[in-house]
């Protein structure tokens, strides 16, 4: 029962023709949330009392690390439908979304290496959430080099699935490594329940950045995954109408 | 009574189609050969009927759940840092183990049981990795090219005994490109190709 | 299960290279560090420990190097799939003995020249089941790191499997440090058994889904 | 020889299990070390480069594994004898491969290592060349025992080489010493260059006998 | 021409004689064809006659040191994580490397050439093998078995192949468990043994 919905709703055609009429919509949403965000934050935001001008590069530093992992994540989910349901929509999803994750890592990696020369006054330290996003920067680049080394694609966007899978035990870990190891790593600011150690002021754009850079990803996502699919289903009919 | 079927069975690897909408059906006592050009994809539909592979499109059925099914592939299944003997120790229970003795002493092997397999000549180790068949007891029999290297006496010994495997009602499917003296059904993988 | 134990022990015992190998380069490299470096006594005891976790690493890292590959490539995983439908238990059995029979006796290795160098913080069995723990969970990483790259190509299972050894060492490292210093040993090596249970549970499931793609 | 070189050089380059295991697992060991311990920086600038040294020792073994083992098994070492009638050539430019594409560049990954960690003691070349220095030492020893213990029950290759490498390493510990108290380090390295330049030019004479005693 | 001869040899492996004063001889041109049980030493022969084993009595002696002999035993020689172009690149230098693609093409291995050979199926492997053989100019040609696997076309092609050779002046050893279409002088181990 639940595996012929999840079939039904997960046919690539239909995804195709779903994100066609929901991508300028998201690309709008995102890009001018963007734009908000990062004008408020870099503009209007007033300095911080101990980082001076330096920690405005918080507005690209933690959305980019928190979509590093959201991405993972989401790639995790895809992974068990593929795994479970054998959806192929799923394996195309993850398959387009690595890159995507790649490019942010190491966005979010670069931010704060760049970041940590004026706070901490090195660019690398190993310390543990450091190097778990590392990891984790490892890890998408293993699942995008997957697909070179099999022949057979179907067998590769198996074997692909479980690695996600397995990967995702480093998320808990980026996580809660502030918490487990005393590190240089700030600990969390932002906290869901209420409590945030950072000011109003700083936060509201860095949510909206947050946002922005939400929709924005599922747009590029919605590209590549699109195309990602009618090459793979290149010899499909819907496919030959669709082009 | 039939062990195992296939209905329209089609096998595509990436975007190329091995075989397309093939049936057949073996029976107990029935012998099935399946022939066809290198790359044809004889081995693969005989991991199809296995379960190892699964197929793109179609159903197979076996008798029931668990048919006691023997294999050898091309692959000869064999530890070639043990002698001959320690295989047969990995292969067999303790019951079936005289057995596959008897057949070590009938494939001429019993003087070099002792002598690493990686020593012994390519037939010498084919006709080892053909015990694992011969000695077991099962429903059907699946073998591909299982003819590969053997002299003359092994070829007929391999013969006789698909003769009294038929005769005793179990099921034989092989692939060859040398013919079995057994009577077969015979698939040619080339005809069903799209 | 029994079976497929007997079978793997007796395997794996006729290789001597795969277990002899990585428990002489073990004893090698805890003899070769002393030797390597000027220290004196006092300093060697605070550092000897950490060469002992990195040796570890490398060691159950080549003890499971091959682990499935020659299965694979000789035709006997095929046919084990044919008898058991499943690589489940023949994984689970296969990295039973190889912790049993390498992984363990290198947490033993370590331990005693642990001890045999004068480093004797906390007791000697504390040592040993937290290496020994380690070495389970490595063993596990490690084998579906192997399992993965069956194919002499892939270099993905090594690539994706060993930055996941790195949670391992940190905990190693915690369980070492807090056997130095007499504190919470039990919560670390609890910590540890759950893992240990969960992974050795778990990862043979997914190791199995692996090769059963592999032979696909 | 070029064209042995060339043949060498591309199969190892496919086979990205063989050279990038070894550089990652150096990686790895470089990076969790300093995680496993707790550890002021002072310390580890003492200690670092026993590290390196212990990891050297054990990607060296690694890299090795399986050396020779793969081309005896699908007959292409008989293949090579029948061109060139000897192995020497063969052996000689397979080592001068994997020295060039693992040794060096692991050899490169500790000097890097060793820097970007502080241990800045000495300059980065001297560090880098006495590394790569006994690389090739340790290649060319683990590569005999590779060839020793071609097939796999044999124990042989590893219980003779491994002991042999432990002057590798007292002399690799020298070396850094003498680099981090700045003496006499020319005449260290000259030894080391002195022994590398002996044992390149023997160990692959007597490989190759050893293989020809195989495929015999 | 004689390319190669051998007077009185034989070979002992431990206490095991496999042959005991063997002779024989090959002039360009010629056939020979080498027949025997399995484990009769078939193998060993062809190693010894390239000089890859040393026989334990006896004299080999050839046209001339530096003969050019291509050869394929029963191992392939191919690496598997490479693909069929790839590997021929390893046994060719650029100069026969076109006529080795040409080869590709006449055994059916064009479309795979990309595929990893590991992917390829046994007869395509075995073929791909051949090629080392086919596709360089030799003096004389030694092959084990080369005939296993192969499929009707292949070994049509193959015994052509040895026809055209043969009347080049090519020597040609061979063994087999098949009979090859070509003439051949015939020496079956077996009757030499002790
Ligand atoms: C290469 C260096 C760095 C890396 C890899 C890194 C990585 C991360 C990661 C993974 C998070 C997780 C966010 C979450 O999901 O909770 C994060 C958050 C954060 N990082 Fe960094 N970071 C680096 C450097 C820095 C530096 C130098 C600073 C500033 C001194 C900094 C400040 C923050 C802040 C304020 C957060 C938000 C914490 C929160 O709200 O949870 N980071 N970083
Ligand atoms: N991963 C893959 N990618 C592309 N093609 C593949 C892959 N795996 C197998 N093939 C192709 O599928 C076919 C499989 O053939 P199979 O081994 O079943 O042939 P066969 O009929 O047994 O041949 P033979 O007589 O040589 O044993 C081959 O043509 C091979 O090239
Ligand atoms: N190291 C060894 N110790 C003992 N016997 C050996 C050793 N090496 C080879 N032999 C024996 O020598 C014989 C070698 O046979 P060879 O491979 O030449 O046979 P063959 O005629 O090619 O057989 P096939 O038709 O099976 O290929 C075998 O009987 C084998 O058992
Ligand atoms: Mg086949
Ligand atoms: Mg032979």
């Amino acid at each position: 029962m639940i595996s012929a919905f999840i079939h039904k709703f997960s046919s690539p055609k239909s995804f195709v023709q779903i994100t066609k009429t929901l991508y300028p919509l998201f690309i709008f949403t995102g890009l001018s949330m963007l734009i908000i965000g990062w004008t408020w934050g870099l503009l209007f935001a007033p300095p911080d009392a101990v980082q001076g001008n330096s920690y405005r590069i918080i507005f690209l530093h933690v959305p980019a690390v928190i979509f590093a992992e959201l991405i993972y994540f989401f790639m995790a989910l895809c992974a068990l439908m593929h795994i479970v349901w054998r959806v192929k929509l799923a394996a195309y999803l993850i398959k387009s979304a690595a890159p995507i994750g790649a490019m942010i890592t190491f966005i979010g990696l670069f931010s704060g290496s760049i970041w940590g020369i004026p706070t901490w006054g090195t660019w690398w330290q190993w310390d543990a959430r450091i190097t778990s996003t590392l990891i984790l920067f490892i890890m998408y680049l293993g699942i995008l080099t997957l697909h070179g080394s099999f022949s057979n694609l179907e067998k590769s966007d198996r074997l692909m699935s479980i690695l996600v899978v397995i990967g995702v035990v480093n998320i808990p870990i980026i996580k809660k490594s502030v918490d487990w190891w005393s590190t240089l790593h700030q600990p969390a600011s932002i906290s869901v329940s209420g409590g945030s150690s950072i000011d109003p002021s700083m936060l509201y754009p860095l949510i909206i950045s947050i946002i922005g850079l939400g929709f924005t990803l599922i747009s590029l996502g919605i590209l590549s995954s699109r195309s990602y699919i009618l090459s793979r289903e290149k010899n499909k009919k819907w496919v030959l109408k669709h082009v | 009574m039939k062990l195992i079927s296939a209905q329209n069975i089609s096998y595509r690897i990436n975007e190329k189609m091995l075989f397309h909408n093939l049936s057949l059906e073996v029976c107990s006592g029935e012998g099935l050969h399946i022939k066809g050009r290198n790359g044809s994809g004889k081995s693969t539909l005989l991991k199809i009927l296995l379960g190892i592979t699964s197929v793109s499109k179609g159903l197979i059925e076996y008798k029931n759940q668990d048919l006691k099914i023997s294999y050898l592939g091309h692959k000869n299944a064999i530890k070639n840092y043990l002698t001959p003997a320690q295989n047969l120790q990995l292969f067999f229970d303790d019951l079936s183990l005289t057995n596959a003795f008897k057949w070590l002493e009938k494939l001429d092997l019993y003087q070099v049981q002792d002598e690493l397999t990686a020593n012994l000549s390519f037939g010498q180790q084919k006709k080892l990795a053909l015990i694992r068949v011969l000695a077991q007891s099962s429903e059907l029999i699946v073998l591909d090219e299982p003819f590969v290297g053997l002299d003359k006496a092994a070829s007929e010994l391999l013969n006789s005994f698909f003769h009294q495997k038929l005769s005793e009602g179990t099921g034989l499917i092989l692939t060859s490109h040398i013919q079995p003296s057994v009577e077969c059904q015979v698939i040619e993988l080339d005809k069903t190709n799209v | 299960m029994f079976r497929l134990i007997k079978i793997e022990s007796s395997k794996l015992f006729y290789k001597l290279k795969s277990w002899l190998g990585p428990m002489l380069i073990m004893i090698l490299v805890l003899t070769a560090f002393p030797l390597s470096i000027d220290i004196s006594q006092f300093d060697l005891e605070k550092f000897y420990f950490s060469i002992i976790v990195v040796s570890l690493l490398m060691t159950s890292f080549l003890a499971t190097e091959g682990m499935f590959e020659e299965d694979y490539e000789d035709g006997s995983l095929e046919q084990e799939y044919l008898v058991e439908k499943d690589f489940y238990k023949v994984v689970l059995s296969k990295i039973f003995v190889y912790v049993c029979f390498i992984g363990v006796p290198i947490a033993f290795i370590g331990a005693i020249f642990s001890f045999a160098n004068g480093v004797a913080i906390g007791n000697f069995i504390n040592v040993f089941i937290s290496l020994s723990l380690s070495n389970l969970l490595l063993f596990n990483l490690f084998a579906f790191g192997n399992a993965l790259s069956i194919n002499k190509g892939a270099m993905l299972g090594i690539l994706t499997t060993l930055p996941l050894a790195l949670p391992v060492i940190i905990l190693l490292g915690t369980a070492i440090r807090s056997i130095q210093y007499g504190n919470s040993f039990l919560e670390i090596i609890s910590l540890m058994i759950g893992m240990g249970f969960l992974i050795s549970a778990i990862m043979p499931l997914i190791i199995s889904t692996t090769l059963k793609t592999h032979i696909d």
